[in-house]
């Protein structure tokens, strides 16, 4: 009697020790396939491959456990098997690297009469550069960090002001915004030639927290929302902008 | 020469086989056609009997001529040489100074190429039959891929800044002096102007006082007058209106000539 | 006494069950980006986004130790590592739409002979094989990305060496090109005597980038001139080659 249940016994353990050894050998096709494959894995798809006589429900819910604490998982997605990695590396994944840009001739300009005349609305600008500004100029300057909204103007339309920043002086290095050369200056520097008319002059640029006394404040909030309302990049913007 | 006598059975066990297929396409030279006689020797190439392998590759060179088989030249540069090795082996050494090698040193470097050729088959077998990428292993189906966000710096230096901005204003300073247009009255607008104030105004006035409500820049003055002034000749001559000057440089007096008045004579009104 | 010593066992413990965790989170990151990448990474890639303070060698031995049972597994390529399937399941994956053309027999032994023997130039290629190289078998490898141009020998002609590359151990799943198989037999059978010129005996390949002691650099640019100048592709070859 003794000797049968031992027999018995042993057999059980044998046969479940063939029936881990299976399951094992499974999982490992399962993997490989679910891993080679360029597409997600139908449940199907992945029993069809897979040795007689083992469920591949068995086999996926294993791995899916195999592969809970590493850094890829087994997820199902629309009844389709795949890998994936773990949601919470997924920042591994990408890498930001700084690329140095020139900033282009437009977006210099750009910039050179907000820091002039700030605070300056859009029309002025236009104004004084004889063209208009594209969508891409401004985006480069606000995401380069050196121009900013700050307020709007009295005027019809309540147009918005722009204005430099920290950011800018740091940049270009100027203690102030006072520190950008005047007309004579700019002349000694060879930057203006003789043929300038009568009248002619440079504003004395003026970067103050504190609006102007023709500015009034932007709502709460609303500098995000204005920028959005610029509209979306186009891609000739950007090709300007670069 | 006494080293080769041990293979003179093989040798002729090996001539006494039936004659080869002539088909010279199935061999990648003739090196590689000596490696397949050689190995019809069944022995180990460090033994191969290279006066054998001579014999059986002058017959088959023999028999591809017979049917006229066309040889390229290298099998038959290869014949030459092995006819010439066999004939060494087969002559006594010529004396030990001599400059000539030795014919067992040659026959020894043949075998070694054979030998060599036939390792580097072998080596050629075993890694073409490596598990293969895209054959027998794979790399993973759909990578997400590692991605570098590129995230862009700006630059630009003061000087770029002030050079744009100089020019800018230069161009626009310049570009207003051009551009600026002078404002000129056309006679249109003159008499426009003209036949709508002498409806009201009956009596002498003078022209300027007409025209106050025109006369806002000394530019505007100029031209104003002068087109006005064409205007009401015109209109004098229609009838419409008498205008008379006291003296040179005076005041020109304008009325209107109402319908139920006589005409003046036209002399009146110079 | 015992008391201190106690302390300092726990906090022994303690450290070794930091660094052991340590372990595993680098090891969950190393594998998201092997698993992730497309291409094999570099060691010092992996080790750029690692943690500080972990050696990128051990989470990498430790990985493809945990990987090695499985069915894929974690194989180093000349310092660059990445997940394959494993080779014994190649009959579970095996496509057909992807067959790979056949080597000619002409290739493979030109492809051989460049393995084991580089740096090695044409002449010494066709020594071996008795025969002349047609260009198409060095297209058929050139084109697989398996060899490229290393450089010139320094010898009369200054004819140019040839090597295997990066994409070659690659696909033939070679660790380095020591790893080719059978190299062991023929370094024994000692039998690269022959005429070839001395020094090319004693066959250890190299695939180093850096040149032998009797190669020259070739000239910038000169690669593809130099492949270029190999003449058209007749299509006696091309039919060899296929």
């Amino acid at each position: 009697m003794a000797e049968t249940a031992r027999l018995a016994f042993a057999e059980e353990t044998n046969a479940e020790a063939i029936k881990a050894d299976q399951l094992r050998e499974a999982c490992r096709m399962a993997e490989a396939l679910l891993f080679a494959a360029s597409d997600p894995l139908d449940e199907s798809d992945i029993a069809k491959r897979l040795p007689d006589g083992v469920r591949v429900t068995d086999v996926l819910q294993s791995l899916r456990g195999q592969y809970e604490q590493r850094g890829i998982n087994l997820v199902k997605v629309n009844k389709k098997w795949t890998f994936r990695t773990a949601a919470d590396l997924s920042w591994l994944l990408s890498r930001e690297s700084n690329e140095q840009k020139k900033l282009s001739r437009a977006a210099t300009e750009t910039l050179a009469i907000i820091a002039y005349h700030q605070p300056v609305t859009r029309a002025e600008i236009e104004d004084i550069r004889g063209v208009a500004i594209s969508r891409g100029s401004l985006d480069v300057l606000m995401e380069a960090g050196w121009i900013r909204l700050r307020g709007r103007r009295k005027a019809p339309g309540r147009p918005v002001t722009y204005g430099t920043t920290d950011t800018f002086l740091l940049h270009f290095n100027l203690e102030s915004i006072g520190d950008l050369p005047g007309l004579d200056e700019l002349k000694s520097a060879g930057m203006f030639d003789g043929r300038l008319p009568p009248g002619f002059g440079v504003p004395t640029p003026k970067d103050d927290a504190a609006l102007a006394e023709d500015e009034d404040p932007l709502e709460g909030g609303e500098e995000a929302d204005l920028f959005e309302e610029l509209g979306p990049v186009g891609p000739s913007d950007a090709s300007e902008a670069a | 020469m006494a080293a080769e006598l041990p293979f003179e059975t093989e040798i002729d066990k090996a001539d006494s086989e039936p004659s080869f297929l002539v088909d010279v396409d199935g061999f990648e030279g003739p090196l590689d056609l000596l490696l397949d006689l050689a190995r019809r020797q069944k022995v180990d190439l460090a033994k191969i009997s290279v006066l054998a392998l001579a014999n059986q590759y002058l017959a088959f060179i023999e028999e591809a001529r017979r049917v006229r088989l066309e040889l390229a030249a290298d099998y038959l540069v290869m014949a030459a040489w092995l006819a010439y090795l066999k004939s060494r082996l087969l002559l006594p050494e010529p004396p030990k100074n001599s400059n000539e090698p030795a014919a067992a040193d040659l026959a020894a470097a043949l075998a070694n190429r054979l030998r060599r050729l036939e390792a580097i088959r072998a080596a050629a077998e075993k890694l073409v039959n490596r598990p293969r990428l895209g054959r027998d292993v794979f790399t993973r189906g759909s990578p997400e891929g590692l991605a570098v966000l590129k995230r862009p710096e700006w630059q630009a230096s003061i000087y770029d800044l002030l050079d744009a901005y100089a020019r800018q204003r230069q161009k626009a300073a310049l570009s207003h002096v051009t551009l600026k247009h002078r404002v000129v009255w056309s006679l249109a607008e003159a008499r426009d102007a003209l036949e709508r104030l002498v409806g009201v105004i009956t009596e002498w006035t003078t022209m300027d006082s007409y025209l106050t409500e025109y006369l806002t820049t000394p530019e505007t003055r100029r031209t104003v007058r002068a087109s006005t002034f064409s205007a009401s000749l015109e209109m004098v001559r229609e009838g419409k209106i008498e205008i008379r000057q006291d003296a040179p440089f005076a005041n020109i007096w304008v009325r209107g000539k109402s319908g139920d008045v006589p005409k003046a004579p036209e002399t009146q009104a110079a």
